[in-house]
């Protein structure tokens, strides 16, 4: 807040590192390593006082939707396009795991086994500048450059360092998701087109939300009077499907089991802990603010994509054998009832998403990690072969079953407090959704015990007989994802209360459409700071 | 009592099991068997002492405050209007009554299991998963939110997993633990849903200020700690169908809890866990969260006469199916368990007809006699190295004179004759004459389970101790060490002159629970408290039902203790075939379970697996084939021969400037 | 003089199928020196001294020689018999047909060439006027003309002086690049040419056989 | 000086050359005569440019020839220097055979 440009230095800091990558000479794995490593713990030093900033000072910016940390300067001045930087409550916490996460990934790569090291690590920090632009930017234009620029080195990551069947897995991510970006592009000039027409030459957020589209006739079929859907819902549509493809609901998730079977392991511990989730805060930052009325037409869709997300994320965790799968389906159970909570369009709903996000990224993280040491040890990834590996891996065992409970939203854990606030989100817009969330939790428990129980318990099988125990190292890894897990359970109340200065102002603008527009006062806001007695 | 010292006693009584689970689990194993063994014992000791300093505080508090509410720190504010959510804590008769149950029986128990663990190398990891329990009852029980409650509640079913799962190497444990753990997140989640349609619908009229009318219309209060529904419940709607909806759900999570039925399947198969925990967890303390529950919210339930009643009804219901069952079973562990399910199903009864004293007496008395059937079946199995069935045992009593006198003072105490159980069940049933749906019937069903009570639990007398050895193992049995014997002999004596102490000097009527609870159950707000019945009825009650047991301990005394009539056919009489081969067979009720729900949810997942996926990626298919047909008609086009190529550029240069040609001369 | 250039043109279109169509090498090739040489004959009718010249000695002269001499060396005496009823045939006849019928119709009536622009003189074709600049003389606003030429000086002056001074004031850049381009070819040729095998050899024995044709080798 | 009525003959011959010696190039297997074809070609476009140079007399088209006989003569030693480079390694003389190029 002193002028320094702190989001500038966030989102450049890894690009740096990947530069400063190319100096050291290839055969130096260890400095390599180290200076990754180093550029990653800077990063969430950085980001760290940027989250503490959110979460004491009070929010600037007159917009419906207050910001920390504002940096903006002209990029493109003849399209209007501005290079617009903002943190708030909402991105505040999935910043923070992004760091966190990438600083997990950093420490998990193989310094022996990866050939090109250098270039492995360079595209790992491309990816985190990526990842934290999309999630700090408020310009239209520039969120899509970073939206798109995340998927250049995630390709090249899982196009080079991916096992047996990766090329075709790639593939399919590819088309996936330029398919959906495109689309979102073609929205985003529409909506640049509105404002142009409306005086504003801007892709930025702010005045975009200023002035909302105004209410429009659906557009006639070609040669015919059915009015179809309004231009308004065709733009939210695009922006919908790209999110829905990124933050995999159910009829567009296909890609992300192959996917997650062929990453190497720390490639998959951030893709799966940070770039799956910038479709949920794609749909909370624009889809919801910009779309008001769409949103609320399409609300009953929406909601039920959700939940066929949760129950058949779960139906299939349940049947899959290959262990990277069931925690690809469970990752999608999650995530389907993070879109819930979004999707509920009241505060407590948007509230639990946001906390459910930075709690899946942990829990996610920690599978893939367990999954990644076993199956380096192991040498399979098979359940049916597995068994027995508590008598040889006791401290594994401790990490995984806290991970595992996590995952199956005990109470008590950080899985819970997401869950809890979701369904009462979703109790309020309509019951049935709680009743068939709590399904989600029971089939969740299921397959989790399944797969923990089918790993950890029963007698020591061929495969885990020689197997040791955790190295130090690896603990260290394992250890924060699990103190975390128990810590947020148990007090997750800063996590609630950064997301709760934010969400007022997303939930105005989503009713937007029902009643004119309230901009949330100052009073409003800082009655959430003060704690209760 | 004042809030801040309540939180400090509540603090340590959470803190010094959390510590022993700790210390045992990470550094237990490192220090070795010694440092486990006191680390563990010490915890639950220091947390009983606790326990009772807690107890005299509350008995000396005068009687307007004894329950005071504590807040510990603020687990989660979402804002005004929203979830907000603290993490506070009561301590009231209730839940002092609990923790003593908890502290105390489990002070016993670890002592027991400190010699029953000596040569498992799991022990470190069985104290800390025990520790923990102790942890998870006392913040169940101490909870003022629901949402600490729900937590508490998850933590006694985790602990329970871990404990059933203990000796992991066995299949039958693991998934036993597993059957457990999901009946228990079944409860878990009408939990989770009772408290959101708390939190959404409980409404009060806000406090009018002294001058200005207010128009008194009912806001929302959006909160979810137990004072302030217990204090607004009448807000829900007195019989309205939503509070019946919340009182089943409520009885849904104490079903799941306490293996009432449909949720009890899990019961049995939780034998497969070490004996203490047996002991410990499914029959003194983690069984009866249920009857605690509906005896915490009593104030819904007596608003909500229907839910109250179908508790009532599934209570007997289970406890004539448990007691019908538990005549055929073999193995030792399986019928106490099965006894276990058809007390609390009396209790659950009790609680349900709104006898909520009695309910939580019959409680107290049931964990010792319980606790010490379990510990004294442990003795025998340790004696006769790990032989669970009793087919197997016989003639014991002579080998194990003092576990075989303290099962005799513990099938007593069950049956109900003379020792606890006679005291509890008889005043619960007496309850049961005037209270509750159709009153009597519900009664002359009671009589019936006292009966069954009685065949069971000398049968399992009988084929136990009397008789012959029937097996080498028995032949040469031998009593126990001391540090498992004495515990036994301390819940012999508890189980012994409890009932008399809380009852004296008359075997029926006001007992001193009663005394001490009723503040809890006539607080403000809570609604009508069950009729206790008049004198001479009662004592009629208590007399019938007296008899009762006793006709059912004759019968099982002549069949399996003085076979007068041949065990094996007392109940294979041709017509009766059905009745022990259902018995025998848990009436089926596991393979109906796993027909219904568990086989499906598989096939169903795997046919997704196999059609799901691929259904949904057909699109992307669709989009790559088109694609790679649209290219295949252009490569015919590359002969590779210059000619061709040639021909090609001629064909354009002559097209072309035809073209021009005929532009430039329509141009003109 | 109009007679002649008919027939002129006639035999050089006679020779010219000589060249496509004759089944020995040798013979396309002693057409192809005709044809040449007649098309040399037409330019000298039309007025083209110099290119008649250059004509003669280029083409006839060295391209031709260089043919034979080729032709001489690779297969004296191949056969080739021309495809004729390949499906290329017919397109290529359908061509000459539409390709040739077009040019004349347009040549009939002057579509070839835009004489609006020399009558009212308005700029056309990137605001470069043809020849009437030329006609009267001030250049001064076209910079590709550096001095203009009286009405049909082309014809009158010695059409040698005329041609050599384009080339060697307005297009020296060109005549330079051209001697570039020669100078490339010739360093190509020599390249091309040299018997050390660059690559993997492809066939032995026809290793022996260049040998055994060639007159004794250099090194 | 050419005559309006004959520019229009000299234009024809100059077309029909060109197609021709396309014609040549498409049918003829022997890469000689293809290059010979090619010579008939460039030949056509010089005799379609002197006619042009005369008709509208302005001695570019003259110049023009000029350049293009270069560029002739520069790309037939190299061609025949390719030819016998390609063909003297016991490739019979046959342009289908040289077909690597095909997909």
């Amino acid at each position: 807040m002193n002028g320094f440009p702190w989001l500038t230095a966030i989102l450049l800091l890894p690009a740096a590192g990947a530069l400063i990558l190319q100096v050291i000479p290839g055969k130096a794995a260890d400095l390599i390593k180290g200076v990754t490593v180093m550029v990653a713990a800077a990063e969430v030093v950085l980001v760290a006082i940027v989250v503490h900033g959110v979460a004491t000072t009070s929010a600037i910016g007159g917009g419906p939707l207050p910001m920390h940390y504002v940096e903006q300067a002209s990029w493109i001045p003849a399209i209007g396009a501005s290079y617009h930087l903002g943190v708030d409550g909402v991105s505040a916490w999935i910043l923070a795991l992004n760091a966190g996460v990438f600083l997990l990934g950093a420490l998990v790569v193989p310094r022996r086994s990866t050939e090109r090291l250098k270039l492995f690590c360079g595209l790992m920090l491309l990816a985190e500048a990526a990842t934290t632009g999309v999630l700090i930017s408020l310009d239209l234009l520039l969120f899509y450059v970073f939206w798109e620029g995340m998927l250049i080195p995630l390709y090249f990551l899982l196009a080079f360092y991916g096992n047996e069947n990766r090329g075709r897995a790639t593939l399919k991510f590819v088309i996936y998701t330029v398919a959906g970006s495109l689309l979102m592009l073609l929205a985003i000039l529409y909506l640049h087109f509105q404002a142009l027409a409306g005086g504003h030459n801007t892709f930025d957020l702010e005045v975009l939300l200023q002035n909302p589209l105004p209410v429009q006739t659906g557009v006639a079929l070609p040669f015919t009077t059915i009015p179809t859907l309004s231009p308004a819902m065709f733009a939210f549509l695009a922006f919908a499907l790209a999110f829905a493809i990124k933050l995999p609901m159910v009829p567009f998730h296909t890609w992300l089991p192959d996917l997650y079977e062929s990453a190497p392991a720390p490639v998959l511990v951030f893709f799966a802990g940070v770039v799956s989730k910038m479709g949920a805060y794609g749909f909370i930052r624009f889809g919801i603010t910009l779309f008001s009325g769409p949103v609320h037409q399409l609300q009953p869709l929406l909601v039920a994509l959700a939940i066929l997300s949760i129950l058949y994320g779960a139906m299939m965790a349940l049947s899959q054998t290959d262990l990277k799968r069931i925690v690809a389906y469970a990752s999608i159970s999650h995530l389907g009832f993070i879109a819930l909570g979004i999707f509920s369009l009241d505060q407590n709903g948007i509230d639990g998403a946001v906390i459910q996000i930075l709690n899946h990224g942990i829990i996610i993280a920690g599978l893939f990690l367990v999954v990644g040491v076993v199956e380096a040890r192991t040498g399979t990834r098979d359940i049916r072969e597995l068994g027995g590996l508590q008598k040889r891996m006791p401290w594994l065992y401790v990490f995984f079953l806290v991970i595992t409970l996590g995952a199956l939203g005990l109470p008590g854990t950080n899985g819970f407090v997401g869950e809890v606030t979701i369904m009462l989100g979703a109790f309020q817009y309509f019951w049935l959704l709680a009743v068939l969330a709590g399904l989600g939790v029971l089939l969740a428990s299921w397959y989790m015990l399944r797969m923990h129980q089918g790993m950890m318990h029963g007698p020591v099988r061929a495969v885990t007989e020689k197997v040791q125990d955790l190295r130090f190292r690896e603990g260290l890894v394992l250890a924060p994802l699990a103190v975390l897990i128990v810590l947020l359970g148990v007090f997750p109340h800063p996590v609630g209360t950064v997301a709760a200065q934010a969400v007022p102002g997303y939930v105005t603008l989503a009713d937007a459409s029902q009643h004119p527009v309230v901009v949330p006062t100052v009073a409003h806001v800082s009655a959430l700071t003060e704690v209760e007695p | 009592m004042n809030a801040s010292t309540a939180a400090l006693l509540a603090g340590l009584v959470l803190l010094f099991p959390l510590a022993g689970s700790a210390l045992c689990g990470l550094i237990g194993p490192v220090l070795g068997r010694r440092f486990v063994n006191l680390a563990g014992t010490l915890s639950i000791g220091a947390a009983f002492v606790v326990t009772l300093v807690i107890f005299v505080q509350v008995l000396g508090a005068a009687s307007g405050h004894q329950s005071t509410t504590a807040t510990l720190w603020n687990w989660l504010n979402l804002g005004p209007g929203n979830l907000n959510v603290s993490v506070d804590i009561t301590i009231d008769q209730l839940s002092v009554l609990m923790l003593l149950v908890i502290t105390g029986v489990g002070l016993l128990i670890h002592v027991y299991s400190v010699g029953y663990m000596e040569h498992d190398p799991g022990a470190a990891r069985f104290f800390s998963y025990m520790n923990f329990f102790i942890f998870s009852m006392a913040l169940l029980v101490l909870a003022a939110n629901m949402v600490i409650l729900i937590i508490g509640w998850a933590a006694v079913a985790l602990s329970s997993y871990l404990l059933i799962g203990f000796w992991y190497e066995r299949e039958s444990a693991v998934l036993a633990a597993r059957k457990a753990f999901i009946t228990q997140v079944i409860g878990d989640v009408a939990l989770v849903i009772a408290a959101i349609l708390i939190f959404v619908n409980l409404s009060a009229v806000p406090a009018c200020p002294p001058n200005e009318k207010c128009a008194g219309l009912p806001q929302a209060l959006h909160t979810l700690s137990l004072p302030q529904i217990f204090a607004h419940a009448s807000s829900l709607g007195v019989g309205s169908p939503l509070i019946t909806l919340i009182c089943i759900l409520l009885a849904v999570g104490a079903f799941a809890k306490s293996a009432q039925f449909p949720l009890h399947t899990w019961l049995p198969d939780a034998m497969e866990g070490p004996t203490p925990v047996s002991a410990l967890i499914h029959a003194a303390t983690m069984v009866t969260a249920g009857v605690y529950l509906i005896a915490r919210f009593h104030s819904l339930f007596d608003l909500a006469p229907i839910a109250s009643g179908m508790v009532a009804c599934v209570g007997m219901g289970t406890a004539v199916m448990a007691g019908f069952i538990a005549l055929s079973q073999v193995d030792i562990k399986r019928v106490i368990a099965y006894s276990t399910m058809s007390q609390i199903g009396l209790m659950i009864f009790a609680v349900g007809i709104g006898a909520y004293a009695a309910g939580m007496y019959q409680f107290l008395l049931h964990a010792f006699f319980k606790a010490l059937l379990f510990l004294a079946a442990g003795n025998v199995i340790h004696a006769v190295h790990d032989e669970q069935d009793i087919r197997e045992m016989g003639g014991l009593d002579s080998r194990m004179r003092v576990t075989a006198w303290c099962f005799l003072v513990g099938s007593l105490a069950l049956a109900g004759f003379l020792f606890a159980g006679m005291f509890s069940k008889e005043d619960l049933l007496g309850f049961g004459m005037i209270n509750g749906p159709g009153s009597p019937a519900l009664y002359i069903v009671g009589i019936g389970v006292n009966v069954l009570t009685g065949l069971y639990a000398f049968r399992l007398y009988g084929t136990t101790f009397r008789g012959e050895p029937r097996s080498e193992a028995a032949r040469n049995a031998h009593e126990s060490k001391a540090v498992m014997l004495w515990p036994v002999v301390i819940l012999a004596g508890l189980s012994a002159l409890a009932g008399w102490i809380l009852q004296w000097p008359v075997a029926f009527g006001p007992h001193l629970i009663d005394a001490f609870l009723n503040p809890v159950f006539t607080s403000p707000g809570s609604g009508p408290i069950a009729k206790a019945p008049q004198l001479w009825p009662g004592v009629l009650g208590f007399v019938i039902g007296l008899t009762c047991s006793l006709i059912g301990i004759a019968i099982a005394l002549r069949i399996w203790v003085r076979h007068d009539l041949d065990p094996s056919r007392a109940l294979a009489r041709p017509g009766l075939r059905l009745l022990p081969r259902l018995s025998f067979n848990k009436l089926y009720f596991d393979e109906l379970y796993d027909t219904l729900l568990v086989r499906p949810t598989r096939a169903l997942g795997r046919g997704l697996r196999r059609v799901g996926d691929p259904v949904m990626d057909s699109w992307i298919k669709g989009v790559s084939d088109v694609a790679t047909d649209f290219s295949s008609v252009f490569r015919s086009v590359q002969t590779g021969l210059i000619r061709d190529y040639a021909s090609y550029m001629v064909l354009f240069v002559v097209i072309f400037t035809i073209g021009v040609m005929l532009a430039a001369g329509l141009a003109r | 003089m109009n007679v002649l250039l008919a027939i002129l043109l006639i035999l050089a279109a006679i020779s010219a199928l000589g060249v496509v169509f004759s089944s020995k090498t040798i013979y396309s090739a002693l057409s192809l020196v005709l044809t040449v040489a007649l098309l040399a004959a037409v330019f000298l009718v039309l007025n083209a001294q110099f290119l008649f010249v250059v004509q003669l000695i280029v083409y006839a002269g060295a391209v031709m020689v260089l043919f034979v001499f080729i032709i001489a060396l690779l297969d004296p005496a191949a056969e080739d018999r021309p495809r004729i009823f390949d499906l290329r045939l017919i397109l290529g006849v359908l061509a000459v047909a539409g390709l040739c019928t077009a040019v004349f119709v347009a040549a009939r009536n002057d579509v070839t060439y835009d004489t609006s622009c020399t009558t009212q003189a308005v700029t056309c074709m990137h605001g470069y006027t043809v020849g009437s600049l030329a006609a009267t003389g001030d250049n001064t606003a076209d910079p590709f003309h550096t001095f203009g030429f009286p009405e049909n000086a082309v014809n009158r002056a010695g059409n040698v002086q005329t041609v050599a001074n384009q080339i060697f004031h307005t297009y020296v850049l060109p005549f330079e690049i051209t001697s570039l381009l020669l100078l490339v070819a010739a360093v190509g040729a020599v390249y091309l040419t040299r018997r050390v095998a660059v690559g993997p050899r492809r066939d032995p024995q026809a290793e022996e056989r260049w040998r055994d044709d060639l007159v004794e080798g250099g090194e | 000086m050419l005559s309006q009525a004959m520019f229009p003959w000299l234009l024809l011959t100059a077309a029909f050359l060109f197609t021709l010696g396309a014609l040549g190039v498409l049918i003829r297997r022997n890469p000689l005569v293809v290059f010979m074809c090619i010579e008939l070609m460039l030949n056509a476009v010089n005799l379609a440019l002197v006619g042009y140079s005369s008709y509208l007399n302005s001695e570019e088209g003259q110049v023009f020839a000029f350049m293009v006989i270069v560029v002739a003569a520069a790309e037939v030693v190299v061609g025949l220097g390719l030819l016998t480079r390609v063909f003297s390694i016991g490739r019979e003389l046959d342009v289908d055979d040289l077909d690597e190029m095909k997909q």
